[in-house]
């Protein structure tokens, strides 16, 4: 009964979702729109488009990095925006979630952010900086525009979790501290109780991120949850390809993220 | 009667509350029940209030400043000489606060950001009288600016780490201690230097701070009679200024908070947050801060460490906006300049941090009249800066 | 009752006196008559004691040592702090005392030995809290060693003389001090700082110093209801233990006086002057002092400045005679290893020369009963010692 | 009425005195002979052979130097001392006056210090720093071992004038401030005053010395007082000779310390 996912429409299932996420302008507008076409390509169901910014204090070194590449090539929450019309025109299909901190939003100022986001035909949000005490006026302006309002969870949100999961929309983030240590090991009980909760009280589906950088990890995650959000593992191997670039060897460059890719979400 | 700040959101008027990542809800919720909870058992009341008098030094004196009033040539001009506490600056009182409150809910490593290292000091100093351990965020360029506080706080037995994101600075700091809270909220306590942060920091150090004008207003009425007609305090997070001005908020005195102009606010080198800045989100939590036009956080400039950070805390926000507070900008030169002055008058090598705050307050002193009274917070002493201070006036001295 | 020393002819028993060239007898005999002039004045007294509470920041705290008593697992351990004072040691308890006296001869220019400084920047900044000129003597060595403190007196306005004589360290200082002083005493005060020098200097800083003493004791009972049994205090030239130990000289605590053992007693390298040196004089007082067979004085060896002194106060030696205080002596060693201790048990860095005093008292707490209490006098703090500190624990830390 | 000065017998005047200080063993207790037979030449009545000591307070930089050239070569208060009959055998027939700190003294004992004088035939003692009210000992062992024992007297002696000039043995010490500003100007009022006062109440005569380096300076003091005392610029003539001495060249040396000696104490 997962009533409150639509994305416009554009998502048509609601199990096994692969979310990954890359930093808009990383290391150029241009590759963005390369590598969002080849994480489409191997499947994946919602794009989490990030915009740098100078205090991602959410975010470990290699998305901070990151940050940095893009906001040296020029990058902005208003040109984050504005290259999803062009991720469009180059065939990218999937439903958009433009991730981003919540200063640069205030900045735009609520009403013309929606109005941006409307225009520029993305089809969601996330803001990691604004928990739900903190988001009323943007959830209800989001709803308005038909813009899903991605809310995130996490272990100690405790009494909080029941309340965030009844409002989430799009699919659930659930900031989970897997517990992995090893192939053999599993999810910790902890973690999975965490999930068991979660989807107890969501009616999106429940994706789970945080540190998921193998192979492994995905099919893990995979068995438990709805979805699994992929970040930093991009980013590292975007930053693998970072010579090749340079050298302007952008085939090669985007096959061999490619194969990165496939290896890490593979069956 | 004013409203009560922050509201049960945790906001100042349009200011505060808790802009932060999911992970942390959870431990700002744990807090604030425990803050609460703690403030309100005599006992902890009882063991804060002993700590800052037998270990911290409080009651700080307060001082009347004959020759530089003399000199000045208008109102009486005293100072309350937050100087005199141990390790050098209002920062204790706070860390004192937050580190018995630590103990309390059973957190036995505490996490603190410092920027030239007076609230590290600070931290680490609790630390060591508390048997806490502590881990301490800086900036690698601060680091290296500050080597022999560095080394100050790990001769305290505490950890410093480097952090070198963003400019290596301050904010940077912040930013890192935050992280590495969200990834270790489960047994850490984040003992935050200033007013700012996510709510309930900037009213729970600013309740650790008014310790100075709850004594100050004691000791005035004391000694002149009545309350002071204008007080003066230094604005970098906020904290010696919110705990000097916060118990005389219902009095007719004039507040002035005096912020760092750095080479002049019509340059880009500055540190003026209120005078300069816009609303918007640092730290967790809405304030006024300097950023550009795309809301990206820029790096302000002051000749001192301690007023060197792009935001403030949010109920100066609310006290800007509500016009309750005079808010002034200091540059490098006039601080250095009254730095000077006192010192040379006084006897007193103040910080250059307080130093902004006097030259504030000379500025306005001459015009006013001789049974006029002002009263200046001198948050810290100016041993830290003696290297910023050799290499400005080398050649004068 | 005890005998009130010193007597009428400057004496503290044997030791003592006024051994200065003749044209000292005369600005002697004078300050003698305005001091005693002085200290039977109510409002004297009352203007020292203001300044003390409103400008130095007393009464400094009784410290109980909660942390380092457990760790040490015998007495319970008091600390004096008056490394709380403003400028960081009770030097200034002693400055003030004769700024406030030279003002009322009169003289409206100071003179000053130093040594690491701590005595000079005391000076200085009476100098400039009372409006007089001050001329501060210091070696050459020592200046190259403590270029800090040397900023810190000509930013407060005093004038730093570089003396080349001798060894360029604090005893050619003081000859030179001595000497400027006979050339220029019609106008000039010469500040002491310790209580050494003719008579009445001994017992003028003893005075000024006393009130570390009385305020202990005053606040001892108050927590305790009892006097501590053991009472430690560093001893340079002597005016912080003279200060702390002179008002329980009748009653039953023993007092232990530490004095710096440097490298070991038995090496050349010392400043154990109690403990090793012989009857003589120095800076016109009979007492202990280090010196060869021909009555030559030789060069001491600490690794604290401010302990680095050949001589001792004659009132010291008069209580070494008589057995009332018990006098120790500390290796450079000891006394770093008990600084770290305090740092990171109690969040407290000393000055090195008051950490020869815990050192002492550490030894000797582990094995004294549980209900027997240890007050030691922390003369000073740490601050000044980074250099030295960082040059013997960067390692460690 | 001068009864007090007898040096045993070997001081024949009373005014009209040049006393010259040297430090002994400066540069070496062979030139210390040599310098005091130059001086005994010159018309020197009493010489002052001053003992190096570590601390000097009351001297300046010129007589700390010296000082320390002597301790250098290894001089003490014993030793000079014992210079003394040296002086004696190569023909020094003045009084000599021990000039030594007191801690020096102090430290070979009293008795012993005096019993060491008496053996060396030393004729008088002068202890800067052991004023009249600390001198009560060393003044009766003096008179008992019939060894002056040399009072200082100073302008701010102020009452207690009287008291040291009327103890006074041997010659009295006048530590005047001149107020020699230059050729002309003479010697100041105060100076003329504290000399007459002094002089009223002395028993012995009446020497002034400091800080007397010309030959005008040594006029002035000789119209007003009964001596002279001249140290530092002594000294100064050694020191203008310490490098032909470092050559070997004695004979030089001599001669031209002699020619300074001269040039500063003619009449
Ligand atoms: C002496 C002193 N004053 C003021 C400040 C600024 O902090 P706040 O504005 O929180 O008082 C600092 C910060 O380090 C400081 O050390
Ligand atoms: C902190 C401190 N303690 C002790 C001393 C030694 O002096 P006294 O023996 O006179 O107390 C000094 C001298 O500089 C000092 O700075």
């Amino acid at each position: 009964m997962l009533t409150k996912t639509s994305f416009q429409g554009k998502l048509n299932k609601t199990e096994n979702l692969f979310i990954p996420f890359v930093v808009a302008g990383d290391p150029s507008p241009e590759y963005t729109i390369e590598f969002a076409l080849r994480l489409q390509e191997q499947g994946a169901d919602v794009l989490e488009l990030g915009v740098p910014y100078s205090d991602p204090l959410a975010d470990g070194p290699t998305i901070q990095r990151a940050a940095k590449r893009a906001l040296n090539a020029g990058m902005s929450l208003r040109k984050a925006i504005q290259l999803v019309p062009e991720l469009r025109k180059h065939g990218v299909e999937i439903p958009v979630v433009i991730f981003t901190y919540y200063n640069p939003v205030l900045q735009i100022g609520h009403q013309d952010f929606f109005n941006l986001l409307e225009e520029n035909g993305v089809e969601g949000v996330l803001i990691p900086d604004l928990p739900f005490e903190e988001s009323e006026e943007v959830r209800n302006m989001a709803v308005k525009k038909d813009v899903e309002f991605i809310s995130l969870v996490a272990p100690n949100s405790d009494t909080r979790i029941q309340q965030i999961a009844e409002h989430a929309r799009g699919f659930l983030y659930c900031v989970s501290s897997l517990g992995v240590t090893g192939g053999s090991s599993g999810m910790s009980a902890e973690a999975l109780t965490f999930i068991k909760k979660v989807k107890e009280h969501s009616q999106v589906p429940v994706a789970v991120g945080f540190g998921i950088s193998t192979n492994e990890d995905v099919k893990l995650v995979r068995e438990h949850a709805d979805g699994v959000i992929i970040g930093s593992k991009i980013i590292r191997l975007i930053e693998a390809e970072l010579d090749v670039i340079e050298k302007g060897q952008k085939e090669e460059a985007l096959e061999s993220f490619t194969k990165g890719i496939q290896e890490l979400v593979r069956d | 009667m004013l409203q009560a700040f922050p509201d049960i959101k945790g906001r100042f008027g349009d200011f505060g509350g808790k802009y932060v990542p999911e992970t942390l809800m959870g431990p700002l919720q744990e807090l604030e029940e425990a803050l609460d909870e703690a403030m309100a058992d005599p006992e902890f009341q009882n063991e804060y209030h002993h700590v800052l008098k037998e270990y911290a030094g409080r009651p700080t004196s307060l001082t009347y400043a004959d020759k530089i009033s003399e000199h000045l040539g208008g109102a009486k001009i005293y100072l309350k000489r937050e100087d005199l506490n141990h390790t050098g600056a209002h920062k204790l009182n706070n860390a004192i606060g937050q580190a018995l409150l630590a103990k309390r809910m059973g957190k036995e490593k505490i996490i603190a950001e410092t920027g030239a290292g007076q609230h590290g000091v600070a931290s680490a100093t609790v630390a060591a009288k508390f048997g806490l351990e502590c881990i301490v965020f800086m900036g690698e360029e601060d680091i290296r600016r500050q080597e022999l506080n560095v080394f100050r706080m790990k001769l305290l037995g505490a950890e410093v780490v480097s952090v070198s994101s963003g400019n290596g600075t301050l904010k940077d700091a912040t930013n890192e201690a935050i992280r590495y809270w969200v990834a270790n909220c489960e047994d850490h306590f984040y003992l935050i230097g200033s007013v700012v942060g996510p709510h309930p920091y900037p009213r729970m150090v600013r309740d650790f701070q008014r310790i100075i004008g709850d004594e100050s207003r004691r000791q005035f009425l004391e000694v002149e009679e009545n309350l002071p007609d204008r007080i003066y305090a230094c604005v970098g997070g906020g904290s010696n200024a919110m705990g000097m001005f916060y118990p005389f908020l219902q009095d007719d005195s004039a507040l002035v908070g005096v912020e760092a102009a750095g080479k002049g606010i019509d340059t880009p080198e500055h540190a003026a947050t209120l005078s300069k800045g816009t609303p918007g989100v640092i730290h967790g939590s809405l304030t006024y801060l300097m950023q550009d036009d795309n809301g990206q956080i820029t790096e302000p400039y002051s000749i001192s460490a301690g007023l060197d950070y792009p935001g403030i805390g949010p109920e100066h926000a609310h006290l800007f906006q509500t016009k309750q507070v005079r808010y002034e900008a200091v540059t490098d030169q006039e601080a250095l300049d009254a730095l000077k002055l006192l010192t040379q008058t006084e006897g007193i090598i103040p910080a250059i941090e307080s130093a902004h705050a006097l030259a504030q307050a000379f500025k306005e002193a001459g015009s006013m009249e001789a049974d006029e009274t002002i009263l200046i917070n001198l948050s810290g002493r100016g041993d830290k800066d003696m290297a910023t201070l050799m290499e400005h006036f080398q050649e004068e001295v």
